[in-house]
């Protein structure tokens, strides 16, 4: 008999248009001491089968069919109050974002003891025993100091773990975990992986864990299950199935991820997974503008940045000294040169992100000096220097939901950097417009659109297009595709691949996603702290890394393909 | 109303108990008496504020030499009797055996002090005394005024005069009437130390004012030892609380109230004619009107202009519907009850619209003219209504009239600045003489005399007249002289006359308190049923 | 859900069809849809709109002229609801204390109530919005000084601002003046009492719009301050705005009309609804309830319909409550 | 709350308008937490002030308190010096110019303003307040006279909105599909379109005139305690006091209910409360232990703080019911102008805010684990 096996699965989500079905016949099984992957890209219904699992799917989605066999007892079948017992006692679960899933008024101790009165009946101090042994299987240090503390005094690895010693209370045999690690770092995500492992192999739990993250799925599960548009595609043993996919959905997914252990010319188009246009209009280089390939030979390097340097104060107060800066950039120096793809890669806090804002004047560095082909461009500078600077270097931001203005048509989007330089008249701006949506493969019709009319990918490349608008010579990717699945991340990367070597562009691309840079860059820069820790060729980075920290994330990097 | 007074009916009967439990109306002790108006007194001091709620509260403090009853007969009050010594001189012989509140006697020191602190630079009845030349002291019971011209109305002008303990205005240094005008709190202002038939207990002005039976008072003793003021600005949330039984007497319900009061078997309504008639004062004397800038010239200036809008103004509507029967119709701008007052002088031009618009476009006002009314919103009875109602009357000969109505302390401001073309005034008579309205009123308009004339009217014959009836002792002749003012005057249309005003009193039918048409009760009057 | 395939096609056709989408797109959206499956709602909608248009329209509508002081009769004064005058003349709500049909008075009375409501938020309205806008892209002192000039008056409440200022231009003013400026003077006092809501709103709005990246995309471009406050932030919280709005204009008539309730609004000359009932709640006692009660439910109702709107709107644009 | 990052008080400000503000705004309570108001705090943690934290909130409260309190005492002294013309209401009207010139030597016109306004604020302190243009008495003693019949009024009004709004705010939190909870919905706005003088009035219609059952106006059944007189301790005093403190409370109820149903239901959507259901806890420990408790924090935090507005709304309540307080004393100010009694009140409502929120304050780092750091 299975853990948990799930017969023909159907939920759906009655609203006035129709109904949505979430899940589609799906089966699965689960077996005691397994991890089970469910991988997906968005919307493929991987989440919605924890929540119809624990009897919590929200309004308005129910079960339309299939049964769930928990222990060979049928879900469906028990009552509210039975459900809730089982919740918690039998099956545990676990969320996505650990900074919000404990209640900040409480101390962590009392929600441990609060749970662990619930499920076993203890008395409270049998309670908190138990709650500190807890603590100590979740290797939470110092226990008896931290059981008393409250969440905010907790980073965010720890309140994983301590979301998990939650999980656990009542030695559930089931646990579900719903993207367990992707607000952490990498490093926190390891640790995490390891324990929830070693926690599988220690108390026979089956786990069913729901990812998009095929380094998570090769490194971590058994089986996997893959789902697609609320049905399932395939399902096996995971070293199987990665090696050799069966389905025509999990082979372009497979081959979208980026790979780390090789630099490849261009990713696999996924083509059947979205209907999408190639770059298709090459004589768009033609026509284009920029002053790229000029200065090819010159020494003097396109960007060069020296000694930058960035704090954030906190707040002012009339009481405490004001605090000590925490140090954002500190002494930062590197250069760019022509046609060169120029990556910073490192986690969070790590300073990589104020640089890309630092460059085109967004925030002003303490310190330092920025050189964009020769000339500074800090401090203040006549008017018409910094439009002429700000003209020629452009930035892609990480989310396409909020990088484009909701309240905009397309068109008038990408016009307007164009009238803001007054390159153009409003006509000739309007037919640029039109060549820039032919060339990155959306139809004209779309000028006229709003963008919530458009797909995550369709947006980034709305944004793409209001970059190249003003035919800019260098172009900053801040995490250009992290919030994209991966097969539309494959598109986006094969846009600004194509871009750089028709075009000739410069890039900085910042991300924080290894794989990723080294398919996309040719130097890299690994941050730590608000400092660079190396800076060396891309190829050299992955595969003789000097320094220890660079090397901790190389190993640490979730890979399919080891 | 009438769903909600079903509805109340309906849940009568299974709320008796908790009607039972919440039950507001405490009995009161039989001898206090509750009463509210509008307004509260300004302040204690009896010289301080020539203003009718603060006069009535004085009144029950403090005495006067000499008093009128409730028919408004002058009477022995401080003042046993009075007799003219000449032409210029009066004697006062008083009464013995008075004390103050505070326990001290009542004496000719106290009524030498008196006259003159209310004749001090900062009393606001100055006006009332400002013919006495000075006051002698012949022995502890006996006075002498002498007055600087003769003067036939002085006894009517003093039972203003409240008289004051010398002594104790001495000791809480108030030996001159607090300057209403300046930024200071005398001690006179919230305590008080006079004859009457109560004292002050508790002053909170504008909350409650408490007044306590005084058993030496030299007169019959009151009837009812305790009586609380309430000032309840909103007239509404008044007569609720009269209904409700929270208070014994009303002194000013509104007049659409009173049928609905006098059908309550619990509360009883008396009226009476007021000495106060309410007239619209027209500016005739100003070269142009200040509220139309259009016209070169004054209309109102011209008798046959006043007399359209006389006869434009249909004062039957206005008795009936807005005075709701309790006003009488004025032919001249006295009430009767004063002297000189004169039946057959007091009958009106007839309501005649036609007419009117003739007699406007012989005075070249085919297309009539507009102009501004300034109106008190809250000094006479239903005045802004009253107003409201000549303003469409008059826009019926095609006098465009636009409204001003105001508080009474802005309005009087306004007239008082000579700032009005058209205004609506009412004017008692305080010393129930005709001189008293000639000489605000009607003389011509200096710092001294006429100071009301805000019509600008002005006679030199009857300038002449009022002189001379000023200081006629010989009343005979007098009175002839008051009639040919009231002649000339009315034949002139001087001012627009309305009509008498109707006061009325509304308390609990166990309380007997009576009217009076000078609108002060009298609480050592009052009593209650067994 | 992913459901944009739909819209592809042929270019030609762009401009018939947004002409066809406009109103299907409304016909289609979920503010229609959910407006439309609330019968309270079109009720409030349809009484909404059925006040204001007899208030628009109140001079072809209204069965007399309130304010034509000639046509007033004295004589039909005070008649109960459903009577006659002598002159034949028929009143539904019966007439005031001047022989104004009350009926005629309520429309008249509502014209100015929202006049000086409907002034006073866009007053407030535009105030807010730009001090809101202001506070957020500068931040520094210049937020902090506005946002505690804001929390100072918050202490404050609207009736108490409003009055204040009303005392205030009584004083400068002086009496005379003030009768002919009193509605300028409400509409400013009401207004300035109303601002700090939608400042606050616009600046909480414009904060989180500002930290998306679109703004930081202008700022790059170096669009300037002014411009990327009005294309780009302000469309992007106008939601907040028109949810404050509506609820504004039902605070500003009540706010209206309790000042006239207190005597220190609109004055009795072109009475608004609160004037109405001040004047008619001294008949209220004496049995003559229509003059009171008839403008106090028409203010309710009013109040109520823009209350019943502006809480569906604030819902229906609420994106977390789809 | 009045002087610190504004973010906090966007969620916190007693207006019932700033519901829909908060319930749109894309942040939610917890982050709003996290990222706003307290991000202060949350900086003076990581320098390491932890601990004296609490002690460092307080104060500087209150610093911010004191300098409220300045501003708005400058208001009251504007208006005071500008408006009233001080020495037209020293002299009387007869008055020399060179009398004028003598007064205002005395009063001090002649220095500057810094120092006019240093004495204005001493005078204050010291609770002279000056004279009533109107009564021709001294300001702080009438205030004193009516101060406890506001503040009585003010509890009990606020009593009633919270005993009924909290009960009401939840059950339409927990039951949104049930016909109660529309009809406390509508019931509500319903409540608040009603104008407070009207209902006033028709309460009295109701009860005292047609039924005869409550006073219609005033206070009665008075109890002293020194200068406190007291109609909380006999029934006669509370048969004055209920009609106007329902009429008071139907504004804040409305609010109450309002904010405990948002604040809760923002709350059921958070992460936390979900992970509390995933534990398999019952509803009642999920509804109660962890939605209520954490939605009371903010909303009671906003009722303190309404609590100063229920003073200032007084004013028409009074005026309906003849209440002698506070704010039947304003509104006749502010018909005679009297300028001392109009700025007196204006510093006495900017002082009670400024107290109330002190304690709000107080209770909020009481209850927040995260200003209460060990």
């Amino acid at each position: 008999m299975s853990l948990i096996e799930i017969k023909n699965l159907s939920v759906c989500y009655p609203s006035r248009r129709g109904v949505f079905k979430a899940l589609q016949n799906v089966s699965l099984k689960v077996e005691a001491g397994e991890i089970h992957g469910l991988v997906g890209e968005s919307g493929a219904g991987k989440s919605t089968i924890g929540s119809a699992i624990m009897g919590l799917l929200e309004h308005p989605g129910e079960i339309s069919a299939g049964e769930i066999n928990f222990c060979g007892q049928s879900i469906g079948a028990l009552s509210d109050n039975a459900l809730q017992q089982l919740r918690g006692s039998s099956i545990g679960m676990i969320f996505q974002d650990p900074l919000t899933s404990l209640n900040p008024l409480m101390s962590v101790g009392e929600q441990l003891i609060e749970t662990i009165c619930y499920h076993l009946k203890l008395s409270k101090s049998a309670a908190k025993d138990r709650a500190l042994a807890l603590f100590k299987e979740v290797e939470i240090p110092e226990p008896e100091v931290r059981i008393d503390q409250y969440p905010h005094q907790f980073s965010g690895g720890m309140r994983q773990r301590v979301v998990i010693a939650l999980a656990l209370c009542s030695e559930p045999k089931l646990l579900i975990a719903d993207e367990p690690t992707t607000a952490l770092d990498v490093s926190v995500q390891a640790q995490i992986l390891d324990l929830i492992k070693r926690l599988v192999k220690k108390h026979q739990l089956g786990v069913i864990l729901v990812t998009h993250d095929m380094g998570v799925i090769a490194q971590t599960t058994d089986k996997v299950t893959v789902l697609f548009r609320g049905k399932v595609v395939e399902s096996g043993a995971t070293g199987q199935l990665l090696a050799a996919p069966q389905h025509r959905y999990t082979q372009s997914l497979l081959s979208a991820v980026p790979r780390s252990d090789k630099k490849m010319s261009r990713f696999c188009q996924v083509s059947w997974i979205e209907g999408s246009q190639p770059l298709d209009n090459r004589a768009f280089a033609k026509d284009w503008q920029g002053e790229n390939n000029l200065n090819l030979g010159s020494q003097v390097p396109m960007l060069e940045v020296k000694n930058l340097s960035l704090s954030f104060k906190a707040k002012a107060s009339i009481f405490a000294k004001t605090p000590a800066p925490t140090k954002a950039v500190d002494d930062v120096s590197f250069s760019v040169n022509y046609g060169e793809v120029f990556g910073i890669v490192g986690e969070s806090g790590s300073g990589k992100s104020p640089i890309p804002r630092l460059i085109p004047r967004l925030y002003n560095p303490d310190s330092g000096s920025i050189c964009y082909r020769g000339e500074s461009v800090v401090g203040k500078l006549p008017k018409q220097q910094l439009q002429s600077f700000r003209r020629r270097c452009q930035m892609i931001f990480q989310d396409p939901y909020s990088s484009i203005n909701p309240r905009m048509r397309v068109r008038d989007i990408i016009a307007e950097p164009i009238l803001l330089y007054g390159l153009n008249d409003r006509k000739g701006a309007y037919q640029r417009v039109d060549k820039l949506l032919d060339y990155l493969g959306l139809e004209r019709a779309a000028a006229l659109k709003y963008p919530h009319e458009f797909s995550g990918g369709q947006r980034q490349r709305i944004s793409i297009a209001r970059a190249l608008a003003t035919e800019p010579s260098l172009l900053i990717c801040d995490e250009p595709t992290s919030a994209l699945d991966v097969s539309i991340q494959a598109q986006i990367l094969n846009i600004l691949k194509d871009l750089q070597s028709e075009l000739g562009l410069t890039m900085i691309f910042i991300s924080h996603d290894l794989p990723v840079i080294r398919q996309m860059c040719d130097k890299v820069a690994v941050m730590k702290a608000g400092k660079i820790v190396e800076l060396t060729e891309s190829e050299t980075l992955f595969t003789a890394a000097q320094h220890a920290y660079s090397q901790s994330l190389l190993r640490l990097m979730p890979n399919m393909h080891r | 109303m009438m769903n909600l007074k079903s509805i109340a009916n309906l849940s009568l009967k299974g709320a008796a108990f908790g009607a039972a439990l919440l039950l507001a109306t405490q009995i009161q002790a039989a001898n206090t008496l509750r009463w509210s108006s509008a307004g509260d007194a300004l302040t204690m001091d009896p010289h301080a504020k020539n203003e009718t709620p603060t006069i009535n509260m004085n009144r029950q403090v403090y005495d006067t030499l000499i008093q009128r009853d409730e028919n408004l007969n002058m009477e022995p009050g401080l003042a046993l009797s009075w007799e003219p010594l000449s032409a210029t001189s009066w004697q006062f012989n008083l009464r013995s055996g008075v004390t103050f509140h505070d326990g001290s006697a009542f004496s000719a020191e106290d009524v030498k002090f008196s006259i003159e602190r209310a004749q001090a630079n900062t009393s606001d009845f100055k006006a009332y005394v400002n013919t006495i030349e000075s006051v002698e002291i012949i022995d502890e019971h006996t006075v002498v005024i002498n007055t600087k011209s003769p003067d036939p109305i002085l006894p009517s002008y003093l039972t203003f005069v409240f008289m004051m303990d010398q002594t104790w205005s001495l000791t809480h240094k108030v030996s001159s009437p607090q300057d209403y005008n300046s930024s200071e709190e005398t001690y006179a202002v919230r305590h008080a130390n006079g004859t009457g038939a109560y004292s002050l207990a508790e002053r909170e002005p504008d909350l409650k004012t408490v007044l306590q039976i005084n058993p030496n008072y030299w007169g019959p003793a009151a009837q009812i030892e305790t009586i609380i003021h309430t000032p309840i600005s909103s007239a509404p949330t008044r007569i609720a609380a009269l209904l409700s039984n929270e208070l014994d007497f009303v002194l000013d319900p509104p007049i659409q109230d009173l049928k609905r009061l006098n059908a309550q078997q619990s509360i009883k309504v008396t009226s009476v004619p007021q000495i106060r008639t309410i007239f619209l004062g027209l500016d005739q004397g100003a070269p142009t009107l200040r509220s139309n800038p259009d016209l070169d010239n004054n209309p109102l200036a011209d008798k046959r202009v006043r007399k359209a809008m006389y006869m434009a103004i249909d004062i039957k509507a206005i008795q009936q519907k807005i005075m709701r029967g309790l006003a009488e119709p004025a032919g001249i701008i006295t009430a009767p009850g004063v002297n000189g007052y004169n039946k057959a002088l007091d009958t009106r031009l007839p309501f005649d619209r036609k007419q009117a618009k003739e007699l406007l476009a012989q005075a070249g006002y085919p297309e009539g003219f507009k102009i501004r009314l300034d109106c008190p919103n809250n000094r006479y009875i239903n005045d802004e209504a009253i107003c409201q109602a000549v303003v469409s009357m008059l826009s019926k000969i095609d006098i465009k009239v636009s409204l001003n109505a105001q508080p009474k302390s802005i309005f009087f401001k306004t007239i008082g600045n000579n700032d009005s073309d058209f205004y609506l005034l009412g004017w008692g008579v305080a010393t129930l003489d005709s001189e008293y309205v000639f000489r605000y009123l009607l003389n011509t308009r200096s710092d001294k005399i006429g100071t009301w004339n805000r019509a600008n009217f002005s006679n030199a014959e009857v300038d002449q007249l009022i002189a001379k009836i000023q200081q006629e002792v010989d009343l005979t002749k007098r009175d002839q002289m008051i009639e040919k003012v009231w002649q000339i005057t009315k034949e002139d249309i001087t001012y627009l006359p309305l009509h008498h005003q109707v006061i009325s009193w509304a308390m609990s039918s166990k309380l007997s308190l009576p009217i009076v048409a000078s609108n002060e009760p009298l609480f050592r009057l009052a009593t209650y049923k067994k | 859900m992913e459901h944009n395939n739909s819209h592809s096609q042929g270019v030609q056709q762009v401009p018939q069809m947004q002409k066809m989408t406009l109103i299907r797109k409304i016909a289609d959206s979920d503010i229609f849809y959910s407006f439309c499956r609330s019968p309270l709602i079109v009720f409030a909608a349809v009484l909404c709109l059925s006040l204001v248009l007899s208030a628009l329209f109140a001079p072809w509508l209204a069965p007399y002229d309130p304010f034509d002081q000639s046509s007033l009769s004295l004589w039909a004064a005070n008649l109960a609801p459903l009577s006659t005058d002598d002159d034949g003349f028929f009143y539904l709500m019966g007439t005031d204390n001047q022989g104004r049909d009350i009926l005629s008075a309520i429309m008249y009375g509502m014209r100015t109530s929202l006049i000086v409501g409907l002034a006073a938020v866009a007053f407030a309205l535009v105030l807010g919005t730009s001090l809101g806008l202001v506070a957020a892209f500068f931040g520094g002192w210049v937020d902090s000084l506005l946002m505690r000039i804001a929390d100072i008056q918050l202490s404050f409440p609207a009736i108490l601002v409003a009055l204040l200022i009303d005392g205030v231009a009584k004083a400068v003013l002086g009496s005379s003046q003030m009768e002919s400026l009193a509605i300028y003077v409400l509409i400013l006092a009401i207004g300035l009492s109303e601002w700090v809501q939608f400042a606050r709103a616009v600046r909480a709005a414009a904060l989180v719009e500002q930290r998306k990246e679109y703004v930081q995309a202008a700022r790059i471009m170096g669009v300037p301050v002014p411009l990327i406050m009005l294309r780009h932030i302000l469309p992007n919280v106008i939601s907040p705005i028109l949810v404050i709005a509506t609820i504004s204009i039902a605070v500003a008539i009540i706010t209206e009309a309790t000042l006239s309730f207190l005597g220190v609004g609109i004055p009795q000359t072109e009475p608004s609804l609160g004037t109405l009932i001040r004047v008619g709640g001294n008949y209220l006692m004496s049995g003559e309830w229509w003059i009171t009660l008839f403008p106090g439910l028409t203010l309710v109702l009013l109040v109520l319909s823009f209350n019943l709107l502006g809480d569906w709107l604030r819902d229906a644009l609420n994106p977390r409550l789809k | 709350m009045l002087f610190q990052g504004a973010h906090l008080n966007n969620s916190l400000k007693p207006r019932l308008w700033n519901i829909p503000i908060s319930a749109l705004s894309s942040e939610r309570v917890l982050k709003r937490w996290q990222g706003s108001g307290l991000g202060f705090v949350f900086v003076l943690n990581i320098v390491g002030a932890i601990g004296l934290a609490m002690y460092k909130f307080l104060l500087q409260r209150l610093v911010q308190g004191v300098l409220v309190m300045l501003v708005v005492a400058f208001v009251a002294f504007a208006i005071f010096h500008f408006l009233g013309d001080p020495v037209n209401n020293m002299v009387g009207e007869s008055a020399t110019d060179a009398d004028r010139e003598m007064v205002r030597l005395q009063l001090g016109l002649d220095e500057p303003i810094v120092v006019q306004y240093i004495k204005f604020v001493g005078n204050i302190l010291q609770g002279d307040f000056g004279i009533s243009y109107r009564t021709r008495t001294s300001v702080i003693e009438q205030m004193a006279a009516r101060l406890p019949a506001t503040i009585e009024l003010s509890l009990v009004s606020g009593f009633f909105s919270i005993l009924f709004g909290i009960p009401m705010g939840i059950y339409c939190a927990l039951q949104p599909k049930s016909w109660l909870t529309r009809n406390f919905l509508v019931g509500s706005l319903v409540g608040i379109s009603i104008p407070t003088f009207l209902s006033g009035l028709l309460l009295i219609y109701l009860f005292s005139v047609t039924l005869g059952w409550l006073p219609s106006q005033g206070r009665g059944g008075l109890i002293s305690f020194g200068w406190w007189d007291t109609s909380l301790l006999t029934l006669k005093g509370w048969s004055y006091i209920l009609m106007p403190a329902l009429t008071l409370c139907i504004y804040q109820l409305t609010l109450i209910t309002r904010m405990v149903r948002a604040e809760m239901l923002e709350v059921i959507r958070t992460d936390y409360i979900k992970f509390a259901r995933a534990r398999g806890l019952s509803n009642y420990i999920v509804q109660y232990r962890h939605a209520l408790k954490n939605s009371l924090v903010p909303v009671v935090t906003i009722i303190g703080l309404q609590l100063g507005t229920v003073v200032a709304f007084s004013i028409i309540t009074e005026t309906v019911f003849n209440w002698p307080g506070l704010g039947q004393m304003f509104i006749q100010s502010i018909e005679f102008v009297d300028i001392p009694v109009m700025s007196a009140y204006l510093i006495f409502v900017g002082a009670f805010f400024v107290v109330l929120n002190l304690i709000v304050d107080l209770i909020y780092a009481l209850v927040d684990p995260r200003l209460r750091a060990a």
